[in-house]
């Protein structure tokens, strides 16, 4: 318990967490303070490049365990999973539609690739290794969770199966290109490779993460402050609930798998997350019906909060506890 | 200057719907349409703007396309099939083209 | 198709009132509006151009919004009432609308 | 709110061309104009994008002028004697403002 | 006098100073040279995150003094006073309108945060210690001068008071929120903090601030292209006059408030400096009857470039005299 | 033969080349992976004055020698005569019209900074030392061509003599601006100047080179999956032999320059890569009738891709093999 705290104390007070909260009291202080578009998403493209790259180098390293298969099929399962017990849990407890709901859940068994560049930040600043594959499995997980809603939604929309266009998309999704294919580029050109372009994606990493999380704080207050009507309690309730739910099955999944204690602390943040990126953006084309403020603002404006400031924390402690 | 009547059709719609409209578009035959960005705005749904966001899903865009007044209605009827299940605005105006051979 | 009158009004105004004329908008409860954002221009007061600005303020926005006839005079005289001291432009247009209920 | 006639010219044009387009409108003395930035299109030659393009050869802009009824057809041939070699897409609109002097 | 010579003589043939005039001379050649609208943004932003950052780690490091709040108080004086004089000059020498001297009034009382920036990259690359605390003195000042103006004005438009959301819009104005919170962050996390960001934050700033005062050139070459004719001469002398005059109430504020050397070179260059972000966009919401080509470019085109060539090497060279 | 092999193999692989093969893959398999115009934009003025400034240092390090002023003399001689090469052929063999083959003559005479930098990474990994005074030999080499081409094209549109606007557009383009002033101050400033900026422009330039290549990749795959059907296979043909042609020349004539081994390698580069900011632009103002689908297809979609991956590894092999 008290690792927990001093860990989680140590995280609240890091430079990129007190540049998310300044952003979000920013916002909600309807200060102008803003960052562009294109700024964004070209320190987006940023973290993904680098991570991806990074983890490739790492995999081509250390070599490539049988482990990797596995993992990547229980990220599968993960992902296309959790969307069904976050249905269930909204249907029971926040009185949401069933195409919100629906809309709602694919967004926890997807990830949010922000939070695990934050985790593996904690863990990187501890000294704590984790496998270089997890990003393979990060991106893998990225789009079953879309499915499962889908299935789940066409109760209420009347349309059956699921259209190739959206399937496509979704698996050309841009952030999930870059990091498969910046992983894939960074296996084959390995730490020779990583040498080159390290003063890029390694040394300058942490601050612009400083200035991306506050853009994400931001753009979370400016959610919280013209969507909170859309959010009933029991709905900011299954945002901080989900994620802790989503942990447990990471942690059970790490722990068989036979992950390290950073490895599973990992696969509990990617489980624990939900998807700002992807989901979004495809929950708009195929679930039109579903209202985009309760899910944006859900997912950005209580989960990312919750896992940035508390939940890591946790996740690590745990993840050191078991894994120990 | 010798002008000519021609429909302009304006198309609001959500961002990550773009590329499905002008497939459609393209697929139709139309004779071209312009896209401009767009950086806020606000509706039934609430407020939204594009600072500092990353995900196309909170945005729209906007897609502008001249023709003649005889295409119009084909075209519009195309954009509106797949506008129909979203929130899309589609408005038509009539205006004066100079070249109207463009616009067939 | 079955199209219905309308009125398209577009205001061009100083980027840092930009605020002020959404929040006169939200508060007068119009149906909707899209911003644009603007590249450069020139007028009475010289050329401006974004390009490499940092600040808001040598530029302009502007708005869009789509609205029934009987609502344009209202939706005017709000936006009139900020962009009125100021050097704003408001043009409207009879437009035709598919689904008029969005507009009212 | 009492209004005025004039007309909302549009101009489509390759963004290369631009500042050519912008001189001559300068020259003609006009009332004022607007650009706005353009993301995609598509017509005759084809589809374009600005979507990560460091020169502004694959590119359009658009140029939005509100001028009076007596002045709009002296703006229209300036503006067409830039734009005829060219591809460029020239629209014109009946429109309503407020403050009519601004736009002689 | 030779001391100054040299000085300047370095501080204009340094790469940062070469690139503003680069864009200068570009744009009054009207080559399309251009940066992007969302580069230059993001740029500023970085600069103020940068120097936030950097100050509060400096006061962590160096522990609070009284001096803190002497020199914020002084700061609010010297800003809401300096332009009462600025508008004195104006009217007495301009023939600029009362509401057109208001507005220029404001800007010279407000401060240029990359004037900033230009005095302390030369103190630190001559290796003159300043206080960090600094920053929060620029940024208290950017905005008591707007008020001051409006009051000024308030004779020609007839307004009495100030609206109550021009003054929150002017407090929570983008860059003062991002250069206080940064400056709270670098404060609170310290050097450990910035040990961890210092790849993005310190190493490449100078060359970052190339690019941007290759911007700045381009926009105030731009400037002057277009207004010049808006400039007459007298207009112009005020540009470089006020400058001096301010510098000369710094000083005298930085000797009375005790200082060090470079203390004192930092608050002269900023009572010498005129806004270019936050005034400008305050002046035309609240003076909409004040002409933008007069104060942009009198700001833009004449007194940055003549502080960044000029007054940073006397200024700084004027307070080794007095304080060395 | 063997060198050349396993240059071009170690070149492929590099991540530079990794990540412009991601792009290109990436459009054509129709993901929505973009970097946003701005960023693009402010890659390229970041390699642009990275190099020139790199370039002018290396002058001021080294000297000045005679070569400078006859290498600058071959570049506008050799710029403006390649057109005329490239359109004998494309009239032989392509069937393109008049006015569409002066066009793409245009491009082949001037240069593509990107592939020049490429060559120049190149080298720099292998440790080979070229003349600074490159850079400004590319950017003298940028307009001639152009000329040419509307020289060439003046039969089909009748026009007489050259637009002077154009003139001046071209001469001031801002890529050729800021190339020739970076380079400047990289003079001035020297080693010492150079020191300032190294973290910003030394440093992280790989990284950077790594993600505008990803940009290029993803625009020459969008333009193929549009344009293909331009591009007739006697136009693809040209778009692979006319660098091999350019190469030639640059040999020659860097051999009877007396260039160093890398200083060839570098001209033969400049002389077989093909333009993609300042013609294209010049080319839709002067020349409207020319179909841009054709010369931006052929320039970013076949000559660089085939420059980037083949070309710079087989003009350095030759170089060394004739210069070594
Ligand atoms: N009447 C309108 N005029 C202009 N734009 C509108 C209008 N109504 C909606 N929009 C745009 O369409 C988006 C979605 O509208 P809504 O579905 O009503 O929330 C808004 O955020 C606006 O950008
Ligand atoms: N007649 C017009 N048509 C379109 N835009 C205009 C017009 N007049 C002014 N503007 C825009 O409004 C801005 C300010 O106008 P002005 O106050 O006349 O300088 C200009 O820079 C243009 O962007
Ligand atoms: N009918 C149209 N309506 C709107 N924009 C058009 C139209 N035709 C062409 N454009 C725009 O003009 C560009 C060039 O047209 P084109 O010369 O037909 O290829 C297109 O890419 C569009 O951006
Ligand atoms: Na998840
Ligand atoms: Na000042
Ligand atoms: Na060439």
């Amino acid at each position: 318990m008290d690792a927990i705290l001093s860990l989680a104390a140590a995280n609240i007070l890091s430079p990129t967490v007190l540049f998310f909260i300044l952003g979000f009291a920013a916002s909600l202080a309807r200060s102008d303070l803003s960052i562009p578009e294109a700024v964004a998403k070209g320190m987006s493209l940023y973290l993904l490049l680098a991570i991806g790259f990074k983890g490739g180098a790492g995999v081509a390293e250390n070599g490539l365990t049988v482990t990797l298969g596995f993992a990547m099929i229980a990220g599968i399962i993960l992902s296309a999973s959790i969307p069904l017990i976050a249905f269930v849990i909204l249907r029971a407890i926040s009185g949401l539609s069933r195409v919100d709901a629906a809309a709602v859940a694919a967004h926890y068994g997807s990830i949010s690739i922000v939070t695990f560049v934050a985790m593996t930040s904690m863990l990187d600043a501890a000294g704590i290794a984790f496998e270089g594959f997890m990003v393979a499995v990060a991106a893998i997980m990225e789009a079953p969770a879309i499915l499962t809603a889908l299935l789940l939604a066409s109760g209420a929309t009347g349309k059956k199966g699921v259209d190739k266009d959206l399937l496509r998309e979704v698996m050309l999704n841009g952030s999930i290109v870059l990091l498969i294919g910046a992983f894939a580029i960074g296996w084959i050109t390995g730490v020779e490779g990583l040498a080159k372009i390290e003063a890029f994606i390694v040394s300058p990493f942490q601050g612009v993460l400083c200035l991306f999380l506050l853009d994400m704080g931001l753009i979370a207050g400016r959610g919280m402050r013209s969507s909170r009507q859309h959010l009933a309690p029991p709905v900011i309730l299954f945002g901080v609930l989900m994620p802790v739910i989503g942990a447990s099955l990471g942690l059970a999944s790490g722990l068989l798998l036979g992950l390290s204690v950073g490895g599973v602390a990992v696969l509990m943040t990617l489980c624990a997350s939900a998807s700002y990126i992807a989901v979004p953006a495809a929950m708009r084309v195929a679930l039109p019906a579903a209202n985009p403020s309760i899910y944006l603002t859900l997912s950005l404006g209580v989960t990312f909060p919750f896992n940035l400031t508390v939940g890591i924390s946790l996740y690590l402690a745990v993840a050191s506890l078991f894994g120990g | 200057m010798q002008t000519h009547p021609a429909k302009r059709i304006e198309i609001i719609i959500e961002a990550p719907l773009l590329r499905r409209l002008t497939d459609a578009l393209d697929k139709a035959d139309v004779p071209g349409y312009t896209v401009l960005p767009v950086l806020a705005g606000s509706g039934k749904s609430g407020p939204w703007s594009r600072e500092g966001q990353v995900s196309s899903a909170g945005g729209m865009a906007s897609v502008t396309l001249v023709t003649t007044v005889e295409r119009a209605d084909q075209v519009l009827e195309t954009a509106f099939a797949v506008v129909q299940p979203h929130i899309g605005i589609v408005s038509v105006t009539d205006c004066e083209v100079i070249r109207p051979a463009r616009f067939a």
